[in-house]
């Protein structure tokens, strides 16, 4: 049997080094597409070979690491990781193309970073040992941080380095977290074991309620910090909008806090000494999440800093639906992480056109884009709609699972989710009425339409919102397996 | 049966042509209508059958139903009430766009306009004949979004991208309350189950919710010191999504502004049948809303008071669209009157709302298609400016003359003789009476009487500014051709007769949609009680073609005669006239006050500058701790004694604390 | 018999003129006649030390010590002369150019 | 009986140090190049022959040396960093005259390391410690035309100088206490000094000449000079090899001997390390020499080191002992390549005072590409970013004192370690970020095979660290 989930781990890194290797900006991209092609095929070929009925991992690998320290390589996918792992393998290529005939110093660095970029993001989905979940976590620091360091915008020096040490705190957070939980479950059974099924498994039993409240939470800010959720977002905002648009891009896709929030939290969530705290802090930082980023976008002057508080504001639903406990705002959690991937990297597409297109993004300079752009005008407008929750697009799907199975445990905070939803709205349209329609504000010179390759490239990602928003299933039931199992597991304990 | 196989085609044509138009439609003659024309036929002509069918035996609904996702299925439920909706719909659409092959002749952007119909045909299809709440949802959506798309076709004019973004988000508002009221309902029925939801039931399926009527009755909440139904509040929250939709009192501003659009959407969507949505949602839904206690008296009362309220405003408006924009605000308070009416007639009620809602559908869709010929003739809107088109465009002068006709409500009380709005309108007024009578309330009647004498005065002061008396500036203009005369001809034939023809047949038609529910137990849940009625006294039967003739004869007199010399009333130093012209400052209110000094500079600075300091302290943080270094460096000062000294205190210093330490613990 | 407290106090007092030597003085060559000061007090502990524990080893100690004291100032002379070839003087506190 | 083979490495070495001393006799200036060879020679046979030797136990010369598995770790360690600072060297005393004496001393210093590995007699350990201390007081100094080297050199003298007497006097009052410098024999006696009143002092007298090789704040003070000064690779040599010295003479004499004043000891490492990591990072943070900032980040990185005392678990001692490999390496490789840039600088202009500012590292990305990326690999595996040999021994070190309820210690060790992150991030955008017109120039391949030796061992430690583990994890059951 082909070792599936190493490959599509290793393939991005070693096409990484050769891509950094390359001369000319001819290589490096072809390089690059090729390297996260075969990915994507090997995803394809996993996708299509994944039984979605079953919430066990599937694709198992494991072998020894570091045996005196417990440590394995021990690789699987389920139905929580499979999607963003296919959300990743499908949007990358994507993005090479779109930057296709981009002008930009060091070509050969730029693909490798983006290289480099997918297989830690694809290796934190697939790792089930915690090292190796934390090496790869960390991993993906770095690509971003060169990316926003070298092709960012003016101010991209204190973005970078404040992402970096901002969210580089939150990952060492996270880290005591998993030492707590490593020693004590190698204390109770006298063999370490770094095996993140088997640490959490352990959770449970450890005895001190301080101790389980403290690892519960240090993993906590972990990954609400990656998330981000108010109020420890501040990161997010200087460094979505000084990265470059691949790097929005790659940011968007980096689903790991909320992942982890899956994966790591809910099956221990039982076992805190409070879990209704534990429950009223997710939820409450979910919806505070979800209106504080939506004022905050309606207050935003620049098209891009728009966008990314709007993704503090999407990304709220993802913790307001894990804390909502039942499988289905589970999974619409799991969707939402997924659904505003591609939305995202719409917004962020479309905005990097402009921006390179008119060298602005502040909405009041822009005005009447889409007399000359009417292409980019089609893909955008159904990228905001998207990303204001309109029916028949992906954001909805997990917009109204989340609203309505997370009502049933907390209906306040999904009441002030719903209050949101209008100002998510007001925002969205009122970017797109000043930016794109009105009249042609004519300080912006001769401006042309997006090229053939964005429009592919975009056109792509637009048809998947729209064929995900009327058909679902083929990721959203994966999901609900495992939300599913996950709430079984947390029913033994009766919460 | 065949057709009844095909119902699914019903939307799904319209969608292809609308995928169809979008991608190919520059490559085709005239932007491609072609092909959304046909489609839409093909479903016009299944929507018809179908609805034939149901006629010859009204209890042989349609169904259909596929899985969709988690615990949701899209599917097709066409009764009777569905089954007219969508005649209706496919009906009037099929003729504005043939309309509009005329009327959109020389826009460039032609396909795109199809395309868009096309899409918003197959979404109010869609809408029409979903089988459950969450997919009626899904396409009210859709039609919300074409509506803003259609409102803000002409984008580059600033007015227009301004009207699309309101349209959008006042209606937004009611959409989320819509959605509240389908989270809580499902939250309600999940709370019932006790969390066990059942194999293969889609809880969501209007048959489904209704079996849970009484259970969601007995589920209170006590919300501002008032213990209140959770019934009570789903339906409110539904109503509220009417609300937006339908341009009800309060979130009705975006429709008037919503005529920057082509004239032809203004009469597909803004007056014909997206707007008729909120409508339909209640009725849809009617049992839950007889069940609901209070609800259906909210609905009457908010009802009347759109219906006089915009009906005021309509009177002194000089656009020649946006006087047919509060009457159709004005229209669509009567059916939701008419709808509140069911507190005192029952299942009837969606019967007469739904007659005056299609009755609606051909006139007023007429009315905007004759104010669009005039305006693709004279290339205005201004009545003031228009004067004696009537010479000019015969055939639009008689078809709308029918129309106003319609709308004020001629016809002859106790018969079937009358234009199709006389018919419609006055079984509401007469309910409103009847409502009078049995709950004591006399509010409802009075305004929709008011509004009715309103009604009649600003529809013939629109007729006679416009086609009587001398051209006020120089237009020139022609008649138009008849691929827009035509659809003309043929509406104006069903504004005139449609009514007279159904009369009888179509209330009971429609209210066989519920025979199989026990109307009279859940009205026992909601509290209110059926009692007879069509007794009414003949002042009351006449009263509505009184004030529909006091309003003619003023109108005549004023904009015709000008017997009447309105130049006082109609002066800026009127204050009732400057409220009125200025539609009651709601702009100010809405958009000032409430958007722009609330939401915005209220709380969306408030948080941009609170997050403003949440980013301080984190760079803060770091400024001081980088100031901290460049202060401690200091003390490497480079001197070889200072660092001996640093070494001797050290030792001494370290001997003292551990001493110390030690000691203590 | 001295007691041994007696050495340790010479000793003490040797280190302390040493400390203070090295901590008041500029000139390179008392500098290291301090640090050599202080080695020595630090020989005079072992080998009273040795003597007072009838054990050799501090002694033995002491003759490393001392033979250590002679390559260290060695190897300061040798430094202070590249000093001097350079700056013509050895004062040590005019050595600042590295700091902060 | 004694077995020599067992001290083979220090005798190859030793013998290697007198035929470079011999032949540079003979040898021209330009032909001196041969000695390097001999002396990375000299070093890659040593290591070969202490690995090969690892785990064997012995005590020799009147249980004055032991060989355990705990001193041949360090001479790997010592032995790791001496080879790739004479590999690096090849180049910079290409034409020296006086290359010779430069490979005597390093080698010399590199037997006094060794050999304070292997002491268990506090004499033994002094002599050494001295031994490689005056070897390296020459190093430092050994740029005699640069006034910043001497006056490293003379910094490094004097306080080191006054460091020696501490720990004398520091030794003189243990060796009164219990009758004796042998460092079981110092253990077996340990009540003797505990009722003395000369215990702590001792304690703190010793903790301050060791502490003075670790560079523990506040006996630090003449490394950020002594660094910045001294030529790069003689700082290599400092601070990856001779702060390892203090640790490991710290680890047996604390842990050998005095294990019964644990309290006292622990409290005042406790404060040390806190003190260290946190001012080594705060004041690393705005440095602009490279070298300087290396300094104070090889302060807090002692710091973590330090933490092994206060912990004081196996867990702990094999994170310390791990630790002190790692940062071999890293810290050997970050001043190698440090020292490539001061090479190319100079090489440009003759007269350059600060040819480590971070000014010169600007486009390093494109001038340098190895160097540049031999240089990320360094400061992230310092910073502890994965999979590197500095997170790996960061997470046991940390993970240990998590598990031992220090909670406190852990949570100060990791905010320093993410504050760490910002300077040395630093460094990163300096090199790919910052625009520069200068020219790629062609990297000297002895500086090029160090740092490819070196990143291969951080990313060897930290991708396949198993080998590594175990070997520490074997080394810290001699302690504990």
């Amino acid at each position: 049997m082909l070792p599936i989930l190493s490959l599509i781990v290793l393939i991005p890194i070693l096409f990484s080094a050769v891509t950094f290797f390359t001369k000319t900006k001819e290589q490096a991209r072809i390089s690059a597409l090729v390297g996260t092609l075969i990915t994507l095929v090997l995803t394809m070929y996993m996708y299509f070979s994944f039984d979605s009925t079953s919430a066990a991992m599937q694709f198992e690998e494991a072998a020894n690491w570091i045996p005196s320290l417990g440590i394995t390589y021990h690789l699987g996918v389920d139905g929580v990781s499979m999607p963003l792992i296919l959300l990743n393998a499908i949007v990358i290529p994507l993005l090479i193309i779109y930057t296709w005939n981009d002008v930009r110093a060091a070509p050969n660095r730029f693909y490798a970073l983006i290289l480099a970029m997918q297989g830690a993001v694809i290796g934190v989905f697939v790792s089930l040992d915690f090292f190796l979940f934390y090496v790869f976590w960390e991993l993906t620091l770095v690509p971003l941080f060169f990316m926003v360091n070298i092709w960012g915008g003016a101010n991209k020096k204190h973005a970078a380095i404040k992402f970096f040490i901002y969210t580089h705190v939150a990952s060492l957070v996270m880290l005591l977290g998993i030492f707590g939980l490593y020693y004590n479950a190698w204390s109770l059974n006298g063999v370490p074991n770094m095996d993140m099924a088997y640490l959490i498994g352990q959770f449970q039993f450890l005895e001190s309620e301080i101790a389980r409240d403290a690892i519960f939470l240090a993993l906590l800010f972990g990954f609400i910090v990656k998330t981000p959720v108010v109020p420890f977002h501040s990161w997010l905002p200087d460094a979505y909008s000084e990265a470059p648009t691949a790097g929005s891009v790659l940011f968007i896709l980096l689903k790991i806090g909320g992942y982890g929030l899956f994966r790591v939290m809910l099956p221990m969530l039982p076992f805190t000494a409070t879990p209704s705290l534990m429950i009223t802090i997710m939820g409450a930082l979910g919806a505070i999440s979800i209106i504080y980023g939506a004022f905050l976008a309606l207050a935003q002057k620049d098209l891009k800093r728009m966008i990314a508080y709007s993704s503090i504001s999407h990304m709220g639903y993802v913790t307001l639906g894990a804390a909502g406990l039942v499988s289905l705002s589970i999974s619409g959690a799991m969707f939402q992480q997924f659904s505003h991937g591609l939305i995202m990297s719409i917004m962020f597409m479309s905005c990097g056109v402009i921006q390179t297109k008119t060298g602005t993004s502040i909405i009041n300079n822009l005005g009447g884009l889409a007399q000359k752009m009417p292409k980019l005008t089609v893909i955008m407008v159904l990228g905001f709609m998207a990303s204001l929750g309109l029916p028949g697009l992906t954001g909805f799907i997990a917009e109204f699972l989340v609203l309505t199975f997370s009502f049933i445990n907390m209906p306040i905070y999904v009441i002030i989710a719903l209050l949101a939803i209008v100002i998510t709205a007001a925002y969205h349209l009122w970017a797109l009425q000043r930016a794109m329609f009105g009249t042609f504000n004519e300080k912006l010179g001769d401006i042309v339409d997006i090229s053939s390759y964005q429009a592919f490239s975009m056109g792509v990602i637009a048809l998947l919102v729209v064929y995900f928003g009327w058909h679902p299933s083929p990721v959203l039931d994966m999901m609900i397996t495992n939300s599913e199992h996950i709430v079984s597991l947390m029913a033994v304990m009766g919460v | 049966m065949a057709m009844e196989n095909l119902a699914f085609l019903i939307p799904l044509l319209p969608a292809l042509a609308f995928v169809l138009t979008f991608f190919l439609g520059k490559k085709l003659p005239s932007g491609g209508a072609i092909i959304p024309i046909i489609a839409i036929a093909i479903s016009c002509v299944i929507s018809l059958s179908i609805t034939a069918g149901l006629l010859a035996n009204p209890g042989h609904v349609v169904t259909q139903s596929v899985h969709w996702f988690a615990i949701l299925n899209l599917g097709i439920l066409i009764d009777p009430l569905a089954a007219v909706m969508l005649s209706m719909v496919s009906f009037v659409s099929l003729l504005i766009h043939i309309y509009a092959v005329g009327y959109m002749s020389h826009d460039p952007a032609k396909p795109r306009y199809f395309a868009e119909t096309a899409l918003f045909t197959a979404a109010m299809l869609g809408l029409i004949l979903s089988d459950n709440i969450l997919q009626l949802f899904v396409c009210w959506e859709l039609v919300g979004l074409s509506s803003y798309l259609l409102i803000g076709f002409w984008f580059h004019k600033p007015g227009a991208a301004s009207a699309a973004k309101k349209a959008f988000l006042t209606t937004r508002i009611g959409d989320v309350m819509f959605l509240a009221g389908i989270v809580l309902l499902f939250a309600d029925i999940f709370a019932i189950l006790e969390g066990k939801l059942p194999e293969g039931v889609y809880l969501l399926q209007f048959e489904e919710i209704f079996k849970f009527i009484p259970d969601l009755v007995a589920i209170n909440s006590t919300i501002l010191g008032m213990e209140v139904s959770h019934l009570t509040l789903v339906t409110l929250l539904f109503f509220g999504g009417a609300v937006g939709k339908s341009g009800q009192f309060p979130l009705h501003v975006w429709l008037p502004d919503a005529m920057e659009g082509p004239t032809t959407v203004s009469a597909l969507i803004h007056a014909a049948t997206m707007v008729t949505a909120g409508v339909y949602l209640v009725a849809r839904t009617f049992p839950m809303f007889l069940a609901a206690p209070g609800t259906l008296m909210v609905v009457a009362m908010l009802g009347a008071f759109t219906a006089l309220f915009a009906a005021t405003m309509g009177i002194v408006m000089n656009d020649l669209k946006r006087v047919l924009a509060f009457s159709t605000i004005s229209q669509l308070g009567y059916m939701v009157l008419g709808l509140g009416l069911g507190a005192v007639i029952g299942a009837e009620a969606v019967g007469v709302s739904m007659f005056h809602l299609i009755n609606h559908a051909f006139f007023k869709a007429l009315l905007f298609l004759c104010a669009g010929s005039v305006i693709h003739a004279v290339g205005t809107h201004d009545m003031r400016q228009l004067g004696g088109v009537g010479k000019v465009m015969p055939i639009t002068f008689a078809t709308m003359t029918a129309a106003a006709l319609a709308l004020a409500g001629f016809g002859i009380p106790g018969t079937s003789i009358g234009f199709s709005g006389f018919l419609s309108k006055d079984p509401i007024i007469e309910g409103a009476y009847v409502f009078a009578t049995q709950t004591g309330n006399w509010i409802p009647y009075l305004f929709a009487i008011s509004a009715a004498f309103l009604t009649s005065l600003y529809i013939f002061r629109l007729i006679f500014m416009t086609f009587t008396g001398k051209p006020r500036s120089d237009y020139g203009g022609h008649e138009s051709p008849s691929s827009m005369t035509i659809p003309l001809a043929t509406l104006g034939v069903f504004a005139v007769i449609f009514g007279a023809l159904t009369r009888g047949k179509f209330m009971t038609f429609i209210e066989s949609n519920f025979e199989h529910l026990d109307m009279n137990a859940l009205a026992e849940l909601g509290g209110y009680h059926l009692g007879p009625h069509g007794h009414e006294p003949l002042l009351i039967l006449w009263m509505p073609l009184i004030v529909a003739v006091a309003g003619l004869v003023i109108a005549y007199l004023i904009y015709n005669k000008r017997v009447i010399d309105m130049s006082r009333i109609v002066s800026s130093e009127n204050p009732v006239y400057k409220l009125l012209y200025n539609r009651y400052y709601q702009h100010q209110i809405f958009v000032e006050i409430f958007s722009v000094k609330i939401i915005y500079e209220g709380l969306a600075l408030a948080s941009f500058y609170s997050d403003k300091m949440l980013d301080w302290l984190v760079n803060g943080t770091s400024t001081f701790l980088i100031e901290a270094g460049d202060s401690l460096r200091k003390f490497q000062t480079g001197v070889i004694q200072d660092y001996a000294a640093a070494v001797v205190a050290g030792v001494g210093l370290l001997v003292i604390l551990v001493k110390l330490i030690m000691e203590v613990f | 018999m001295i007691p041994l407290n007696w050495y340790l106090a010479l000793s003490a007092i040797v280190f302390s003129i040493g400390l203070y030597g090295l901590m008041t003085h500029k000139n390179g060559i008392r500098m290291l006649m301090c640090v050599e000061l202080m080695l020595n007090s630090a020989n005079i502990n072992l080998v009273a030390f040795s003597s007072y524990n009838d054990d050799m080893t501090g002694q033995v100690f002491a003759l490393f010590s001392i033979a250590i004291a002679a390559a260290e100032a060695a190897i300061g002379f040798a430094i202070l002369m590249s000093i001097y070839r350079m700056r013509d003087m050895i004062d040590v506190d005019k050595l600042n150019i590295l700091r902060w | 009986m004694v077995n020599l083979m067992l001290l083979a490495p220090e005798i190859t070495i030793l013998v290697t140090g007198l035929i470079v001393l011999l032949a540079g006799l003979f040898l021209s200036a330009q032909s001196k190049k041969i000695v390097g060879y001999i002396a990375i020679l000299g070093c890659v046979v040593a290591m070969l022959l202490t690995i090969s030797s690892f785990g064997t136990t012995a005590v020799m010369f009147s249980n004055s040396l032991s060989i355990d598995a705990l001193s041949q770790f360090f001479k790997i360690v010592f032995l790791t960093v001496t080879t790739l600072v004479c590999i690096a060297s090849v180049k910079y005393t290409d034409g020296n005259d006086h290359a010779d004496e430069y490979y005597v001393l390093v080698l010399f210093a590199t037997i006094g390391m060794m050999m304070v590995a292997s002491a268990n007699d506090l004499m033994v350990l002094f002599v050494a410690f001295e031994l490689a201390s005056l070897a390296t007081y020459g190093l430092a100094g050994f740029e005699k035309k640069n006034p910043a080297s001497i006056e490293a050199s003379m910094k490094y003298f004097i306080i080191g100088s006054l460091s020696a007497a501490l720990l004398l006097l520091g030794i003189g009052y243990v060796y009164g206490a219990t009758g004796t410098t042998n460092i079981e024999g110092i253990a077996q006696n340990i009540d003797l000094l505990l009722n003395s009143p000369m215990g702590i002092l001792s304690l703190v007298l010793l903790i301050a000449g060791f502490g003075f090789k670790i560079a523990l704040v506040p006996f630090h003070m003449w490394a950020p000079d002594t660094y910045q000064g001294a030529p790069s690779l003689v700082s290599a040599l400092l601070a990856a090899g001779s702060k390892k010295m203090g640790i490991i003479a710290a680890f047996k004499v604390f842990i050998g001997a005095l294990i019964a004043l644990q309290a006292d000891w622990q409290i005042a490492f406790a404060i040390l390390a806190v003190l260290t990591m946190t001012y080594g990072n705060i004041v690393a943070l705005s440095q602009t020499s490279v070298k300087r900032m290396l300094a104070y980040s090889s302060l807090a990185q002692a710091g973590y080191i330090t933490m092994a005392f206060v912990v004081m678990t196996p867990m702990a001692l094999t994170g310390g002992i791990l630790y002190a490999l790692s940062h071999g390496f890293m810290k050997a490789g970050a001043f190698i390549a440090t020292a490539a840039v001061v090479y190319m600088v100079t090489s440009e202009n003759k007269d350059i005072l600060n040819a480590d500012h971070l000014d010169n590292f600007k486009g390093l990305g494109r001038r340098m590409p190895i160097t540049a990326l031999s240089m990320t690999v360094f400061v992230f595996a310092l910073s502890g970013i994965p999979p590197t040999a500095g997170y790996m021994s960061k997470f046991i070190l940390f993970s240990s004192t998590i598990q031992s309820g220090l909670v406190w210690l852990a949570v100060i060790a990791i905010l320093n370690s993410a504050l760490s992150l910002y300077y040395y991030a630093r460094v990163v955008r300096y090199m790919y970020a910052k625009p520069t017109d200068g020219d790629r120039v062609s990297e000297p391949l002895p500086y090029v095979i160090a740092l490819l030796l070196a990143v291969a061992g951080v990313l060897v430690i930290g991708i396949w660290p198993e080998p590594f583990v175990s070997m520490a994890m074997e080394a810290a059951s001699v302690l504990i």
